[in-house]
């Protein structure tokens, strides 16, 4: 009994974001009866791992592959070579470019996730959004994509004009306060909002990549006691970043379906291997859109929201 | 017993003064390298000093504002810890690359034996610091007994202590609400007073005290006396009379507990237990015991210098931020910067006293 | 009268090497005991094995007819036992005094010592000072120097005048007037001349024949990694001695079994 | 002139020989311990076959395939030119942490020049070799003429380096496929050819090539002697008549011009030009040295050995993964191999010849 | 005569040390020039500056009447001086041909060598064999040995027999007999006699009075850093010698002329 094979390739494996991915794909592999092996880059933006995985995973007479691309352009060649080899190769959450580099791409749309962050933020503030002082909390140093389509994507919804929509940083409104890399973890996060805040004392709107960025910024807010009469937003919708929204820490995040992403990519996988079908995109895009949906308890008029039990009910589902 | 042989007898009467030569007319700038020679936390001092005037003369009082001033001291709290755990072990003609690996995998058993197991959070607190112990003597154990070469044990550590800690804490978060709800202890460290506009933390409180104490014992104990001794040449203090075996395994389970007790106000300045985190924390460590002046060599060096080390790093990042320059200028800075510093180095080193 | 310090049957290897090969080894009360051989004859070998800074693989070793195991030479030194190793062992940036007290430090009176384990610096720098001057040896300006900065000739002295100060039972020196001129060698022998005085025995590790017959009260001689005989200095000539240790002459089988 | 003194006489006589001792009877593992020690590069090869054949076994032909053999190849690729780099610098007692900065930005400069400034992709790939052999010349300058630890500058340089690869690049990626119609003479080395299952690139048949000259050259020129000469003892090497300061300057050189190359064979690999890649090189590299059994402090080991430590990594990996163990699992393994790795090397080294 | 070598008032600082103090110095054709003095004198340090390994901040050295400036010890080799450095200079990890051929090394001849650069080992292996029994200095088994394997003896063999087979002008000892035992000197000294017997002049430091005093057709006696005068050692003791370098004694003036 020959068990299909499919592989699951992440950025990390450190990410809780990835975590909950291979959780949703093993569980789905295990219902389905196949054997799932995963992958990893040792840090966010390691490419070469990836290659050495997708060769892998051709060597080890692997059906199918879920890739979540750490350099979107530069690892077509190598999915070429998978589906040279018979592999169907699937994007999730980061769509390769060309975007049908990939069989099919099950993801978020970023720039929107951005967007509505962006969106919600304005409208919260109302009037007050024409003298805001926004922080731009951003991922590194390498401007990865995700980073950037997030950080445009939210200015674009805040209502601020975009310079190149392919970087950061090169925006000339004097909302901005500064612009300043987290790695996307707690500590970077909280060392970016202190130098942003030694810049600039009054901001008011923290735009930030991921939750724990979020989580870090808070405790800078929170250190000069004005953790309260900050808006910060986020991107991700993971159950610790629900439950922070909840807390009042985070005032928005859009959320995200990982979980979903992995379990709809195996039985994809499953499929071509039994019957040699492709999954189809979602209509009118490019992509298998999973979705994406705001999460605040504080909705605002024209931004469609769920709250946070809701939230929590999806959180990562 | 035969007499000395004739011609050895001659020596009597000869002068009894060691040689002393003309020493010629010193300049300032002579007297100011020696000066700098028998002083070595000297240097990175008179550059933070400068540093901080030249970017308060830019940036006014953005930058030279109680707020600021005690601000880098906050940025700097952790690698200052890590780097006092770091100064040790290079000060024994060491090196140890797994510091962040120890202090990350120490606060991720802080908080999972908290929160996974129920102990109290003092208990906790007490199991990772015993892990942070636990990591260090295997460092020295294999340094010490197996006579490996520190670079090697500590990256074959780094990677085994950095993967025990992402298998152990299957990744997870623990949210700072949920800590300072059920185990504030936790955060101690990230617990502020402010005297004026100065705003302190325990994180702080304990870095100064962290720096002073090993000032003390490196200077006034016989165990530090025995680290240099170690560092300078290890065959010489053996054989002098040191058991070196047990002052290297010494320094590098110290180096553990401190990089645990790192791991623990890690939790009070982040509010929660990330298995993330740390990752710079090498690099970062090392960079400020080298701008303090500590010799990679051993034995020579102090932990004044390393403590001033982090902060001039601490300054420009902030300085270069306020200034508007972005990360990627802040970072080819701080790289400059580092073979400035050693460069300095060299040329007081020059100077034979 | 029985040997203060007295080796059995020593036996070390190094790799291929046999350095001690099933030697033997007396030092008698409050002699001057002078141990001469060819380059790599296993001299400094031998007093390792006796000082704790080499385990011998076989043998064993009796201080005052009793044996003893020691694991380093932090053993030897607390039985009273202290070497100059021929590579003089200092640290090179700490102070004469800092190496003076190596393992040894003294520690403040009172709470400050006990509690704070804080050291008595300025007792070890007196205690330093005068025994570099008690010893006569040399005209150091200032205890604080790092020894790197001393010249060859002051730093032997220093390790010399450490033995001196500390060595209780027995002091051994491994050819401590090498690398010195006439003036600091004759400096050297005047100061073993003056431990032996105070009733030290010592061992003596030496190249130089005239100084090793000038201060001898009897010569072990070592030859291909044990002890060929031991000869008297005033019964034999230094010819017979240097025939000895190269092998150019047999010695009398009696001397052997010395 | 006077006569020798008469007891040195005595003197004539003396046998001639040698002085030799009795070896007593030699053990199987003796001798075994002393043929590694005379081929430093047996060790690593050994671990290598070993480690071919376990997997082979538990994996069986999905293994031991002429097509997952040369993938390991592939795989190794990068980091085994790399590590030829790194191995030049440690071979004379060095460290170069900057090796992965190099590789990356002379990749930026081959296609940067090719698309932005429109020079012929010969050209672009001639300046980004150069661009790599600047960056050596500077490290290098400073370890020979400014006699700064290699350590830090490195680290320096690192920093600064990549930095301005990142400045430089404005953080551009250059796509695959622009690259394949306009200069596919940047994408030469991932060219494939096949031998029965077998597949090779260029890339690594030029890794194999290198290893292949650099063993000759350092084992039969006069400059791999004095290579080995400054890592043994530099000031000894330098009393003796080599120009130890010309040799540095070469090696560090040298290794610029081979992370060049690297980074034309990474273009190759991943198609694309993309200066986010190439993070891991230092630490993979060092990993590759170490466990090929080059001594970190100079003088020892053979560059062989560095390309079987590479390999073993990429059998452990490969194989590893398709067991099926997870990622940190593999990265926790390759930790003890690294201290094991050393450890056997130090048990070998014990034997005095 | 001229001298070969020639150094006028040389100077080295170190750091607040004066090394040497405004020096001359003179090696004749065809002599063997022994320079001694206390522990730190400056010996060295003038053979260095002599050698290319230091740099003198002032003064000039001549060679065969030309001034020249060694800027590293590689420029006084190819100008024919050859030291052995009291520190010895060895690459401890490569064999006895590699140290000997080191910095001029040989390579095969035709294309191997012209353009692969390839080194002749079996050439070198054998002139290294050669030169080594020429000098009958000793019996070493196996050319490709590791230097780190010979012992301190046979080292200081190596070197000395280094110097002697490439040294064609000027070869310069710097105590080369410091480590050594009774036989071990006597052949250095021997070797010494045979090289002056080709017609090359040298340069011998040595703390051995009797050896210098045996050897040495002028000796050069150095104090303070600097020379303080030259003796001839058929018309002077070996004790005026001492005196003088020890200072305990001030030298004719008209020999300070010399
Ligand atoms: N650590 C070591 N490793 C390997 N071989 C050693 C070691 N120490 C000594 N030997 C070898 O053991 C032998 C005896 O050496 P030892 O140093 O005892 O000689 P020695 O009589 O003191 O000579 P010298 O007069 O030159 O100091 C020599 O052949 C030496 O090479
Ligand atoms: N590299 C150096 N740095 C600093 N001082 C030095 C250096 N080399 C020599 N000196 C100093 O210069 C002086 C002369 O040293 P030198 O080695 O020339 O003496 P020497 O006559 O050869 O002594 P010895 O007989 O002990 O070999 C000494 O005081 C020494 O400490
Ligand atoms: O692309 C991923 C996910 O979207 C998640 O936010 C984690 O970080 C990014 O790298
Ligand atoms: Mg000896
Ligand atoms: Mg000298």
């Amino acid at each position: 009994d020959e068990k299909v094979t499919a592989c699951l390739i992440t950025k990390t494996d450190t990410n809780p974001f990835f975590v909950k991915m291979k959780e949703g794909a093993t569980a789905k592999a295990e219902e389905l009866g196949m054997e799932l092996k995963s992958f990893a880059g040792k840090i966010d933006g390691d490419h070469e791992t990836q290659v050495a995985a997708i060769e892998t995973c051709i060597a080890d007479g692997a059906k199918g592959i879920l890739l979540t691309a750490s350099d979107t352009s530069s690892i077509v060649p190598a999915v070429q070579q998978a589906r040279d080899a018979g592999l169907v190769v699937i994007a999730l959450d980061t769509p390769l470019s060309p975007i049908d580099a990939a069989d099919a791409t099950f993801a978020t749309d970023n720039f929107l996730a951005g967007e509505l962050i962006g969106q919600w933020a304005a409208a919260s503030l109302g009037e007050e959004a024409a003298n805001a002082k926004i922080a731009m909390l951003d991922l590194g140093v390498s401007q990865p994509t995700v980073g950037v389509l997030r950080d445009q994507g939210f200015l674009q919804g805040f209502g601020i004009d975009l310079g190149d929509p392919n970087k950061w940083g090169d925006e000339t409104d004097p909302r901005i306060v500064g612009n300043d890399v987290t790695a996307g973890n707690e500590e970077g996060g909280r060392k970016a909002m202190e130098n942003l805040l030694a810049k600039d004392p009054m901001i008011n709107v923290v735009y930030t990549i991921n939750e724990p960025a979020a989580a870090g910024a808070y405790e800078a807010l929170k250190s000069i006691g004005r953790e309260n009469d900050v808006l910060i937003v986020s991107v991700d919708g993971g159950c610790p970043g629900v439950q922070n929204v909840k807390d009042g820490v985070i005032g928005a995040t859009s959320q995200q379906y990982p979980l979903m992403m992995a379990s709809l990519g195996v039985e994809a996988i499953k499929k071509w291997a039994d019957e040699g079908v492709k999954p189809e995109p979602t209509p009118g895009k490019a992509f298998f859109d999973t979705g994406v949906a705001l999460v605040t308890d504080k909705p605002v008029k024209g931004v469609e929201s769920i709250d946070t039990t809701e939230g929590t009910n999806l959180c990562w589902g | 017993m035969s007499t000395p042989q004739s011609y050895e007898a001659a020596v009597a009467g000869s002068p009894d003064k060691v040689a002393e030569f003309d020493h010629g007319p010193q300049s300032f700038i002579q007297k100011f390298q020696h000066a700098l020679h028998v002083t070595p936390s000297l240097v990175p001092l008179i550059v933070l000093v400068m540093s901080i005037v030249i970017f308060g003369l830019l940036l006014g009082s953005k930058f030279f504002s109680p707020f600021a001033m005690t601000l880098i001291l906050q940025q700097v709290g952790i690698v200052g810890i890590v780097a006092c755990a770091q100064s040790l072990v290079i000060l024994t003609a060491g090196i140890d690359l797994s510091v962040g690996a120890i202090m990350v995998l120490s606060s991720v058993v802080m908080g999972q034996f908290t929160f996974r197991y129920g102990v109290p959070p003092v208990m906790g607190v007490a199991f990772g610091l015993l892990c942070g112990l636990l990591c260090g003597y295997i460092n020295g154990w294999l340094v010490a007994k197996m006579k490996l070469p520190p670079f090697i044990v500590t990256l074959g550590m780094w990677q085994i202590v950095l993967a025990s800690n992402f298998l152990y804490s299957a990744n997870e978060t623990i949210r700072s609400q949920e800590i300072a709800e059920k185990a504030a202890f936790l955060q101690f460290f990230g617990e502020k007073f402010k005297v004026g506009g100065a705003v302190f933390t325990y994180g702080v409180i304990f870095m100064i005290a962290l720096v002073l104490i090993l000032a003390y014992v490196l200077r006034h104990t016989a165990w530090g006396r025995h680290v240099y001794a170690v560092g300078d040449d290890k065959e010489a203090a053996e054989l002098s009379g040191v058991n070196t075996d047990k002052v290297l395994i010494s320094v590098y389970m110290l180096s553990g507990l401190i990089c645990a007790f790192a791991g623990w106000a890690l939790i009070g300045r982040i509010g929660s237990v990330s298995p993330t985190s740390g990752q710079l924390a090498n690099i970062e460590s090392i960079t400020a015991v080298v701008i303090g002046g500590i010799s990679l060599f051993g034995g020579r060096g102090s932990v004044l210098g390393t403590f001033f080390g982090a902060l001039i790093v601490g300054v420009f990042t902030l300085g270069l931020r306020l200034l508007g320059a972005d990360a990627q200028w802040t970072y080819l800075l701080i790289g400059v910067l580092i073979i400035a510093a050693v460069a300095v180095d060299q040329w007081i080193r020059k100077v034979s006293v | 009268m029985e040997p203060i310090l007295r080796g059995r049957n020593l036996v070390k290897r190094y790799g291929k090497v046999t350095a001690l090969d099933h030697c033997d080894f007396e030092l008698m009360p409050g002699e001057i005991l002078a141990v001469i051989g060819d380059n790599g004859a296993g001299k400094s070998t031998l007093i390792k094995a006796l000082s704790g800074a080499v385990i011998p693989d076989e043998g064993t070793v009796e201080l005052d007819g009793k044996p003893v195991n020691f694991h380093s030479p932090i053993d030897a030194r607390e039985a009273g036992i202290e070497t100059v190793y021929q590579t003089l062992a200092m640290s090179p940036a700490l102070s004469i005094a800092d190496n003076m007290f190596m393992g040894r430090e003294l520690r403040k009176p009172g709470w400050r010592g006990q509690f704070l384990r804080q050291l008595d610096r300025s007792r070890m720098e007196e205690v330093a000072r005068e025994k570099l001057n008690e010893l006569g040896l040399m005209t150091i300006q200032n205890i604080n120097q790092a020894v790197e900065t001393l010249s060859g000739g002051q730093r032997q002295g220093v390790a010399v005048a450490r033995a001196a100060a500390f060595g209780s039972k027995v002091i051994i020196l491994d050819e401590p007037t090498a690398a010195l001129g006439v003036k600091e060698s004759r400096r050297v022998l005047e100061l073993i001349q003056d431990v032996r005085s105070r009733g030290i025995p010592i061992i003596l590790i030496s190249h130089n024949m005239p100084h090793v017959f000038e201060v001898a009260d009897r010569i072990h001689v070592h030859r291909l990694g044990k002890r060929l005989c031991v000869i008297d200095p005033k019964q034999h000539e230094m010819s017979d001695a240097v025939a000895y240790m190269t092998g150019a002459k047999e010695p009398d089988p009696e001397l052997s079994a010395a």
